[in-house]
Protein backbone atom coordinates (compact mmCIF):
# COMPACT_ATOMS: atom_id res chain seq x y z
CA UNK A 1 0.00 0.00 0.00
CA UNK A 2 1.36 3.20 -0.95
CA UNK A 3 0.58 6.38 1.13
CA UNK A 4 0.98 9.76 0.48
CA UNK A 5 0.87 12.87 3.04
CA UNK A 6 0.79 16.55 2.28
CA UNK A 7 0.58 19.75 3.73
CA UNK A 8 1.71 19.84 7.73
CA UNK A 9 0.38 16.01 7.72
CA UNK A 10 3.48 15.66 5.55
CA UNK A 11 5.73 18.14 7.95
CA UNK A 12 4.48 16.36 10.99
CA UNK A 13 4.97 12.90 10.13
CA UNK A 14 8.26 13.75 8.37
CA UNK A 15 7.35 11.45 5.34
CA UNK A 16 6.01 12.37 2.20
CA UNK A 17 5.11 9.28 0.84
CA UNK A 18 6.13 5.57 1.92
CA UNK A 19 5.16 1.75 1.01
CA UNK A 20 3.75 0.55 4.24
CA UNK A 21 2.32 -2.75 4.78
CA UNK A 22 -0.64 -2.54 7.41
CA UNK A 23 -1.90 -5.66 9.43
CA UNK A 24 -4.80 -7.41 8.36
CA UNK A 25 -6.79 -6.27 10.54
CA UNK A 26 -6.67 -2.62 9.22
CA UNK A 27 -9.39 -2.85 6.57
CA UNK A 28 -10.47 0.66 6.19
CA UNK A 29 -9.36 4.24 6.44
CA UNK A 30 -10.03 5.19 10.04
CA UNK A 31 -8.29 1.49 11.06
CA UNK A 32 -5.34 2.74 9.02
CA UNK A 33 -5.26 5.88 10.71
CA UNK A 34 -5.11 4.08 14.09
CA UNK A 35 -2.71 2.10 13.05
CA UNK A 36 -0.53 5.14 11.85
CA UNK A 37 -0.83 6.83 15.02
CA UNK A 38 0.08 3.85 16.67
CA UNK A 39 3.80 4.71 15.21
CA UNK A 40 3.92 7.55 17.70
CA UNK A 41 5.75 10.76 17.59
CA UNK A 42 5.16 13.20 14.70
CA UNK A 43 2.44 10.17 13.56
CA UNK A 44 0.67 10.41 16.51
CA UNK A 45 0.71 14.09 16.31
CA UNK A 46 -0.37 14.20 13.02
CA UNK A 47 -3.20 11.97 12.75
CA UNK A 48 -4.40 13.28 16.84
CA UNK A 49 -7.34 15.63 15.53
CA UNK A 50 -9.07 13.52 12.75
CA UNK A 51 -11.67 16.22 12.12
CA UNK A 52 -8.88 18.42 10.33
CA UNK A 53 -7.52 15.33 8.32
CA UNK A 54 -9.20 14.41 4.87
CA UNK A 55 -8.38 11.11 3.13
CA UNK A 56 -8.48 9.83 -0.93
CA UNK A 57 -8.03 6.61 -2.01
CA UNK A 58 -6.67 6.09 -5.48
CA UNK A 59 -6.94 9.74 -5.82
CA UNK A 60 -10.92 9.75 -4.77
CA UNK A 61 -11.77 11.65 -1.62
CA UNK A 62 -13.68 9.20 0.68
CA UNK A 63 -14.91 9.04 3.95
CA UNK A 64 -13.08 7.27 7.13
CA UNK A 65 -15.28 4.23 6.40
CA UNK A 66 -13.72 3.60 3.19
CA UNK A 67 -12.18 -0.20 2.71
CA UNK A 68 -8.34 0.27 1.77
CA UNK A 69 -6.72 -2.84 0.70
CA UNK A 70 -2.94 -3.75 -0.13
CA UNK A 71 -2.70 -2.65 -3.55
CA UNK A 72 -4.08 0.80 -2.78
CA UNK A 73 -2.48 4.21 -3.00
CA UNK A 74 -4.19 6.12 -0.05
CA UNK A 75 -3.32 10.13 0.85
CA UNK A 76 -3.97 12.09 4.04
CA UNK A 77 -4.13 16.02 4.03
CA UNK A 78 -5.95 18.64 5.49
CA UNK A 79 -9.23 20.08 3.75
CA UNK A 80 -7.89 21.85 0.66
CA UNK A 81 -7.08 25.39 0.13
CA UNK A 82 -6.35 25.90 -3.12
CA UNK A 83 -8.25 28.31 -5.64
CA UNK B 1 -9.59 21.59 -20.85
CA UNK B 2 -7.84 21.23 -17.53
CA UNK B 3 -3.75 22.51 -16.94
CA UNK B 4 -1.70 22.27 -13.96
CA UNK B 5 1.35 24.29 -13.67
CA UNK B 6 3.90 26.42 -12.72
CA UNK B 7 4.23 29.38 -14.45
CA UNK B 8 1.39 32.09 -15.11
CA UNK B 9 -0.83 32.60 -17.72
CA UNK B 10 -1.61 35.16 -20.29
CA UNK B 11 -5.51 35.67 -19.61
CA UNK B 12 -6.67 37.51 -22.77
CA UNK B 13 -4.32 34.94 -24.73
CA UNK B 14 -5.88 32.43 -23.26
CA UNK B 15 -9.92 33.64 -23.36
CA UNK B 16 -9.24 34.14 -26.72
CA UNK B 17 -7.73 30.42 -27.67
CA UNK B 18 -11.42 29.35 -25.38
CA UNK B 19 -13.97 31.18 -28.25
CA UNK B 20 -11.56 30.51 -31.16
CA UNK B 21 -13.80 29.96 -33.82
CA UNK B 22 -16.70 28.77 -31.91
CA UNK B 23 -19.49 31.25 -33.29
CA UNK B 24 -22.46 29.98 -31.03
CA UNK B 25 -20.80 31.75 -28.09
CA UNK B 26 -22.82 34.61 -27.05
CA UNK B 27 -20.64 35.04 -23.36
CA UNK B 28 -17.65 34.31 -22.20
CA UNK B 29 -17.37 34.60 -18.06
CA UNK B 30 -14.04 34.62 -16.93
CA UNK B 31 -12.97 34.30 -12.90
CA UNK B 32 -8.88 35.13 -12.23
CA UNK B 33 -8.07 34.49 -8.57
CA UNK B 34 -5.40 36.40 -7.53
CA UNK B 35 -2.45 36.32 -4.33
CA UNK B 36 -3.51 38.87 -2.09
CA UNK B 37 -1.25 41.38 0.31
CA UNK B 38 -2.46 40.04 3.55
CA UNK B 39 -3.10 36.49 5.51
CA UNK B 40 -5.24 36.41 8.59
CA UNK B 41 -4.58 40.00 9.37
CA UNK B 42 -0.79 39.82 8.57
CA UNK B 43 1.60 40.92 5.10
CA UNK B 44 1.79 38.05 2.87
CA UNK B 45 5.29 37.73 1.32
CA UNK B 46 4.30 35.28 -0.46
CA UNK B 47 2.79 31.52 -0.45
CA UNK B 48 3.36 28.12 -1.67
CA UNK B 49 0.87 26.30 -3.27
CA UNK B 50 1.18 22.31 -2.88
CA UNK B 51 -0.79 19.50 -5.02
CA UNK B 52 -1.69 16.38 -5.38
CA UNK B 53 -0.41 15.73 -9.11
CA UNK B 54 -2.71 12.84 -10.76
CA UNK B 55 -5.21 13.43 -7.94
CA UNK B 56 -5.59 17.49 -9.06
CA UNK B 57 -6.26 16.68 -12.51
CA UNK B 58 -8.92 14.13 -11.86
CA UNK B 59 -10.37 16.58 -10.01
CA UNK B 60 -10.76 19.53 -11.71
CA UNK B 61 -11.89 17.03 -14.77
CA UNK B 62 -14.25 15.92 -12.66
CA UNK B 63 -15.79 19.44 -11.94
CA UNK B 64 -15.68 20.82 -15.36
CA UNK B 65 -17.50 17.34 -16.84
CA UNK B 66 -20.19 18.11 -13.68
CA UNK B 67 -20.12 21.59 -15.16
CA UNK B 68 -20.75 20.75 -18.69
CA UNK B 69 -23.88 17.95 -17.47
CA UNK B 70 -25.17 21.00 -15.67
CA UNK B 71 -25.15 23.42 -18.54
CA UNK B 72 -25.35 24.01 -21.60
CA UNK B 73 -21.87 24.60 -22.61
CA UNK B 74 -19.56 25.93 -25.75
CA UNK B 75 -16.33 25.37 -24.10
CA UNK B 76 -14.99 25.43 -20.48
CA UNK B 77 -11.05 26.02 -19.18
CA UNK B 78 -9.80 25.39 -15.67
CA UNK B 79 -6.00 26.75 -15.05
CA UNK B 80 -4.39 26.50 -11.47
CA UNK B 81 -0.66 27.16 -10.59
CA UNK B 82 1.07 25.58 -8.29
CA UNK B 83 4.60 26.42 -6.43
CA UNK B 84 5.92 30.03 -5.24
CA UNK B 85 3.46 33.35 -5.52
CA UNK B 86 3.83 36.46 -4.68
CA UNK B 87 1.35 38.90 -3.51
CA UNK B 88 -0.46 40.45 -7.20
CA UNK B 89 0.59 37.09 -8.98
CA UNK B 90 -2.18 34.96 -10.50
CA UNK B 91 -3.47 31.84 -8.82
CA UNK B 92 -6.48 30.33 -10.69
CA UNK B 93 -8.05 31.20 -14.18
CA UNK B 94 -11.79 29.51 -14.70
CA UNK B 95 -13.70 30.37 -18.00
CA UNK B 96 -16.88 28.92 -19.82
CA UNK B 97 -18.73 30.09 -22.97
CA UNK B 98 -22.18 29.72 -23.45
CA UNK B 99 -24.76 30.49 -25.62
CA UNK B 100 -26.57 32.44 -22.67
CA UNK B 101 -24.74 34.41 -20.28
CA UNK B 102 -26.69 33.21 -17.19
CA UNK B 103 -25.24 29.68 -18.38
CA UNK B 104 -21.45 31.30 -18.76
CA UNK B 105 -21.98 32.97 -15.73
CA UNK B 106 -23.48 30.14 -12.93
CA UNK B 107 -21.09 27.27 -14.36
CA UNK B 108 -17.77 29.64 -13.97
CA UNK B 109 -18.96 30.28 -10.29
CA UNK B 110 -20.28 26.38 -9.85
CA UNK B 111 -16.31 25.95 -11.01
CA UNK B 112 -14.30 27.66 -8.68
CA UNK B 113 -17.00 27.09 -5.72
CA UNK B 114 -16.48 23.49 -6.02
CA UNK B 115 -12.65 23.41 -6.77
CA UNK B 116 -12.06 25.47 -3.57
CA UNK B 117 -13.19 22.57 -1.51
CA UNK B 118 -12.50 19.63 -3.82
CA UNK B 119 -9.21 20.46 -6.13
CA UNK B 120 -6.52 19.26 -3.55
CA UNK B 121 -4.41 22.26 -3.66
CA UNK B 122 -2.91 23.45 -0.04
CA UNK B 123 -1.38 27.11 0.61
CA UNK B 124 1.60 27.58 2.66
CA UNK B 125 1.41 31.06 3.52
CA UNK B 126 4.93 32.99 4.92
CA UNK B 127 4.51 36.06 6.86
CA UNK B 128 6.81 37.95 8.76
CA UNK B 129 5.48 35.68 11.77
CA UNK B 130 6.58 32.68 9.75
CA UNK B 131 4.78 29.73 7.67
CA UNK B 132 1.50 28.67 8.54
CA UNK B 133 -0.97 26.41 6.34
CA UNK B 134 -3.93 28.29 5.53
CA UNK B 135 -6.98 27.49 6.94
CA UNK B 136 -10.05 26.19 4.99
CA UNK B 137 -12.69 28.91 5.10
CA UNK B 138 -16.33 28.16 6.57
CA UNK B 139 -17.57 30.25 3.98
CA UNK B 140 -15.87 27.87 1.29
CA UNK B 141 -17.46 24.94 2.35
CA UNK B 142 -21.15 27.20 2.16
CA UNK B 143 -20.42 28.15 -1.08
CA UNK B 144 -19.80 24.67 -2.52
CA UNK B 145 -22.88 23.48 -0.71
CA UNK B 146 -25.12 26.09 -2.53
CA UNK B 147 -24.37 23.68 -5.48
CA UNK B 148 -24.53 20.45 -3.81
CA UNK B 149 -28.48 19.73 -5.33
CA UNK B 150 -28.72 19.32 -9.39
CA UNK B 151 -31.72 20.44 -11.05
CA UNK B 152 -33.50 17.24 -10.69
CA UNK B 153 -32.99 17.69 -6.94
CA UNK B 154 -30.59 14.98 -6.66
CA UNK B 155 -28.05 14.91 -3.99
CA UNK B 156 -24.64 15.41 -5.20
CA UNK B 157 -21.36 14.31 -2.72
CA UNK C 1 -14.08 53.10 -15.36
CA UNK C 2 -16.32 53.63 -18.05
CA UNK C 3 -15.76 53.18 -22.23
CA UNK C 4 -18.37 53.54 -25.26
CA UNK C 5 -16.11 52.81 -28.27
CA UNK C 6 -16.10 51.56 -32.21
CA UNK C 7 -12.93 49.73 -32.00
CA UNK C 8 -12.01 46.52 -30.04
CA UNK C 9 -10.49 45.92 -26.65
CA UNK C 10 -7.81 43.40 -25.93
CA UNK C 11 -9.33 41.75 -22.94
CA UNK C 12 -6.23 40.60 -21.21
CA UNK C 13 -4.47 44.11 -21.73
CA UNK C 14 -7.69 45.31 -19.70
CA UNK C 15 -7.62 43.07 -16.86
CA UNK C 16 -3.90 43.47 -16.03
CA UNK C 17 -4.90 47.45 -15.83
CA UNK C 18 -7.69 46.74 -13.41
CA UNK C 19 -5.82 44.99 -10.97
CA UNK C 20 -2.82 47.44 -11.88
CA UNK C 21 -0.80 47.07 -8.55
CA UNK C 22 -3.70 46.72 -6.00
CA UNK C 23 -3.20 44.25 -4.10
CA UNK C 24 -6.57 43.89 -2.15
CA UNK C 25 -8.22 42.10 -4.94
CA UNK C 26 -8.49 38.24 -4.35
CA UNK C 27 -10.49 37.99 -7.48
CA UNK C 28 -11.96 39.22 -11.18
CA UNK C 29 -14.68 38.40 -12.89
CA UNK C 30 -15.16 39.06 -16.36
CA UNK C 31 -17.98 38.26 -18.85
CA UNK C 32 -17.05 39.03 -22.71
CA UNK C 33 -20.45 39.42 -24.57
CA UNK C 34 -19.76 38.28 -28.79
CA UNK C 35 -21.58 38.35 -31.71
CA UNK C 36 -23.34 35.03 -32.04
CA UNK C 37 -23.75 33.67 -35.44
CA UNK C 38 -27.39 33.20 -35.05
CA UNK C 39 -30.30 35.73 -35.43
CA UNK C 40 -33.65 34.33 -34.72
CA UNK C 41 -32.75 31.61 -36.26
CA UNK C 42 -30.88 33.28 -39.26
CA UNK C 43 -27.39 33.27 -39.88
CA UNK C 44 -26.26 36.67 -38.77
CA UNK C 45 -24.23 38.52 -41.28
CA UNK C 46 -23.46 41.34 -39.49
CA UNK C 47 -25.32 43.35 -37.00
CA UNK C 48 -24.98 47.58 -35.99
CA UNK C 49 -24.79 48.64 -32.29
CA UNK C 50 -26.73 51.64 -32.56
CA UNK C 51 -26.49 53.92 -28.94
CA UNK C 52 -27.59 57.55 -27.68
CA UNK C 53 -24.11 59.27 -26.98
CA UNK C 54 -24.01 61.09 -23.59
CA UNK C 55 -26.95 58.84 -22.38
CA UNK C 56 -25.12 55.95 -22.67
CA UNK C 57 -22.06 56.96 -20.61
CA UNK C 58 -24.65 58.44 -18.47
CA UNK C 59 -26.25 55.45 -17.47
CA UNK C 60 -23.17 53.28 -17.37
CA UNK C 61 -22.07 55.26 -15.03
CA UNK C 62 -25.13 55.12 -12.84
CA UNK C 63 -25.07 51.17 -13.26
CA UNK C 64 -21.22 51.05 -11.83
CA UNK C 65 -22.20 53.05 -9.04
CA UNK C 66 -25.13 50.91 -7.86
CA UNK C 67 -22.96 47.78 -8.38
CA UNK C 68 -20.11 49.97 -6.32
CA UNK C 69 -22.58 50.83 -3.59
CA UNK C 70 -23.94 47.40 -3.35
CA UNK C 71 -20.73 45.36 -2.91
CA UNK C 72 -17.25 46.07 -1.66
CA UNK C 73 -15.49 46.57 -4.97
CA UNK C 74 -12.04 47.43 -5.53
CA UNK C 75 -11.80 48.08 -9.23
CA UNK C 76 -15.02 48.02 -12.02
CA UNK C 77 -14.77 48.60 -15.49
CA UNK C 78 -17.49 48.32 -18.52
CA UNK C 79 -16.75 48.48 -22.38
CA UNK C 80 -19.36 48.91 -24.85
CA UNK C 81 -18.79 48.68 -28.58
CA UNK C 82 -20.83 50.37 -31.03
CA UNK C 83 -20.72 50.25 -34.92
CA UNK C 84 -20.98 47.33 -37.38
CA UNK C 85 -19.80 43.94 -35.53
CA UNK C 86 -19.53 40.87 -37.53
CA UNK C 87 -20.14 37.42 -36.21
CA UNK C 88 -17.48 36.34 -33.55
CA UNK C 89 -16.71 40.05 -32.39
CA UNK C 90 -16.30 41.08 -28.80
CA UNK C 91 -19.32 43.52 -28.01
CA UNK C 92 -19.00 44.41 -24.27
CA UNK C 93 -16.73 43.60 -21.19
CA UNK C 94 -17.80 43.97 -17.67
CA UNK C 95 -15.36 43.13 -15.32
CA UNK C 96 -15.04 43.68 -11.32
CA UNK C 97 -12.74 43.04 -8.66
CA UNK C 98 -13.33 42.44 -4.98
CA UNK C 99 -11.20 40.95 -2.22
CA UNK C 100 -13.62 38.21 -2.47
CA UNK C 101 -14.57 36.22 -5.23
CA UNK C 102 -18.45 36.58 -4.62
CA UNK C 103 -18.92 40.02 -4.45
CA UNK C 104 -16.99 40.04 -8.04
CA UNK C 105 -19.33 37.02 -9.55
CA UNK C 106 -22.67 38.93 -8.15
CA UNK C 107 -21.70 42.49 -9.69
CA UNK C 108 -20.57 42.04 -12.70
CA UNK C 109 -23.76 39.71 -13.62
CA UNK C 110 -25.47 43.00 -11.37
CA UNK C 111 -23.95 45.18 -14.00
CA UNK C 112 -24.44 42.60 -17.14
CA UNK C 113 -28.15 42.60 -16.42
CA UNK C 114 -28.46 46.10 -16.21
CA UNK C 115 -27.07 46.99 -19.07
CA UNK C 116 -29.28 44.83 -21.03
CA UNK C 117 -32.53 46.55 -19.50
CA UNK C 118 -31.21 50.16 -19.00
CA UNK C 119 -27.89 51.35 -21.21
CA UNK C 120 -29.56 52.64 -24.57
CA UNK C 121 -28.11 50.65 -27.12
CA UNK C 122 -30.25 48.77 -30.15
CA UNK C 123 -29.01 46.13 -32.44
CA UNK C 124 -30.24 46.11 -36.53
CA UNK C 125 -29.13 42.68 -37.81
CA UNK C 126 -28.20 41.88 -40.83
CA UNK C 127 -29.33 38.49 -42.15
CA UNK C 128 -30.08 37.10 -45.70
CA UNK C 129 -33.59 38.01 -45.38
CA UNK C 130 -32.41 41.85 -44.46
CA UNK C 131 -31.96 43.92 -41.78
CA UNK C 132 -34.42 43.68 -38.57
CA UNK C 133 -34.19 45.72 -34.97
CA UNK C 134 -33.05 42.95 -32.25
CA UNK C 135 -36.69 42.47 -29.72
CA UNK C 136 -35.91 42.85 -26.33
CA UNK C 137 -36.01 39.95 -24.40
CA UNK C 138 -38.34 39.08 -21.73
CA UNK C 139 -35.36 36.87 -20.32
CA UNK C 140 -33.32 40.00 -19.94
CA UNK C 141 -36.14 41.73 -18.54
CA UNK C 142 -36.33 38.81 -15.36
CA UNK C 143 -32.75 38.65 -15.09
CA UNK C 144 -32.39 42.66 -14.33
CA UNK C 145 -35.61 42.33 -12.12
CA UNK C 146 -33.59 39.78 -9.98
CA UNK C 147 -31.33 42.40 -8.73
CA UNK C 148 -34.71 45.38 -8.31
CA UNK C 149 -34.42 44.93 -4.24
CA UNK C 150 -31.29 45.91 -2.67
CA UNK C 151 -29.68 44.67 0.64
CA UNK C 152 -32.10 47.06 2.41
CA UNK C 153 -35.17 45.22 1.17
CA UNK C 154 -35.51 48.86 -0.73
CA UNK C 155 -37.54 48.88 -4.09
CA UNK C 156 -34.63 50.65 -7.03
CA UNK C 157 -36.34 51.56 -10.28
CA UNK D 1 -37.56 71.39 -26.99
CA UNK D 2 -34.94 68.94 -28.86
CA UNK D 3 -36.40 65.73 -30.01
CA UNK D 4 -34.49 62.41 -30.80
CA UNK D 5 -35.56 59.65 -32.55
CA UNK D 6 -33.33 56.16 -32.32
CA UNK D 7 -33.50 52.62 -34.26
CA UNK D 8 -36.88 52.10 -35.56
CA UNK D 9 -38.63 55.25 -34.05
CA UNK D 10 -36.02 56.99 -36.20
CA UNK D 11 -36.28 55.05 -39.22
CA UNK D 12 -39.93 55.29 -39.23
CA UNK D 13 -39.94 59.39 -38.48
CA UNK D 14 -37.57 59.58 -41.08
CA UNK D 15 -36.19 62.08 -38.61
CA UNK D 16 -32.53 61.41 -36.35
CA UNK D 17 -33.29 64.96 -34.25
CA UNK D 18 -35.38 67.92 -34.68
CA UNK D 19 -36.09 71.39 -32.79
CA UNK D 20 -39.96 71.67 -32.03
CA UNK D 21 -42.33 73.79 -30.36
CA UNK D 22 -45.00 71.94 -29.09
CA UNK D 23 -48.08 73.35 -27.80
CA UNK D 24 -48.43 74.67 -24.26
CA UNK D 25 -51.05 72.05 -23.79
CA UNK D 26 -48.55 69.43 -24.02
CA UNK D 27 -46.80 68.87 -20.49
CA UNK D 28 -45.85 65.80 -20.17
CA UNK D 29 -44.25 62.76 -22.48
CA UNK D 30 -47.71 61.13 -23.17
CA UNK D 31 -48.89 64.47 -23.96
CA UNK D 32 -45.75 64.69 -26.47
CA UNK D 33 -46.15 61.16 -28.45
CA UNK D 34 -49.49 62.25 -28.72
CA UNK D 35 -48.91 65.55 -30.62
CA UNK D 36 -46.12 63.66 -32.81
CA UNK D 37 -48.80 61.27 -33.76
CA UNK D 38 -50.79 63.90 -34.94
CA UNK D 39 -48.27 64.64 -37.85
CA UNK D 40 -49.57 61.65 -39.29
CA UNK D 41 -47.27 59.57 -42.08
CA UNK D 42 -44.41 57.96 -40.30
CA UNK D 43 -45.22 59.89 -36.73
CA UNK D 44 -48.54 58.19 -36.56
CA UNK D 45 -46.94 54.72 -37.15
CA UNK D 46 -44.40 55.42 -34.71
CA UNK D 47 -46.08 56.22 -32.20
CA UNK D 48 -49.05 53.85 -33.15
CA UNK D 49 -47.96 51.03 -30.13
CA UNK D 50 -46.89 52.85 -27.62
CA UNK D 51 -46.41 49.78 -25.30
CA UNK D 52 -42.54 49.21 -27.45
CA UNK D 53 -41.93 53.09 -27.48
CA UNK D 54 -39.44 54.03 -24.53
CA UNK D 55 -38.42 57.42 -23.14
CA UNK D 56 -35.83 59.52 -21.69
CA UNK D 57 -36.16 63.27 -20.55
CA UNK D 58 -32.39 65.45 -20.52
CA UNK D 59 -30.68 61.53 -20.96
CA UNK D 60 -32.81 59.58 -17.96
CA UNK D 61 -35.60 56.97 -18.43
CA UNK D 62 -38.90 58.17 -17.49
CA UNK D 63 -42.32 57.47 -18.00
CA UNK D 64 -44.94 58.51 -19.89
CA UNK D 65 -45.90 60.75 -17.04
CA UNK D 66 -42.99 62.61 -16.94
CA UNK D 67 -43.18 66.12 -17.70
CA UNK D 68 -41.44 67.77 -20.87
CA UNK D 69 -40.79 71.49 -20.68
CA UNK D 70 -39.08 73.59 -23.51
CA UNK D 71 -35.54 73.26 -22.77
CA UNK D 72 -35.76 69.73 -22.42
CA UNK D 73 -34.10 67.37 -24.67
CA UNK D 74 -36.76 64.53 -25.17
CA UNK D 75 -35.82 61.40 -26.63
CA UNK D 76 -38.03 58.02 -28.13
CA UNK D 77 -36.55 54.35 -28.69
CA UNK D 78 -37.26 50.73 -28.73
CA UNK D 79 -36.55 48.37 -25.73
CA UNK D 80 -32.87 48.69 -25.35
CA UNK D 81 -31.16 45.21 -26.93
CA UNK D 82 -27.47 46.23 -25.87
CA UNK D 83 -25.15 44.01 -24.49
Amino acid sequence: MKIIYFAWLRQKTGVSEEDASPPETVTDVAGLTGWLKGRGGGFAEAFDDLSVVRAAVNQEHVGMDHAVSAGDEVAFFPPVTGG
Amino acid sequence: MIRVQRQDFDVGAELAALSGDNRGIGGVCAFVGLVREMAGGEPLRSMSLEHYPGMTEKALARIEAEARERWPLEETLIIHRYGKLEPGERIVLVATASARRQAAFESCNFIIDWLKTKAPFWKLEQTGGGAEWADARDSDGAAAARWFRDAKGKQLD
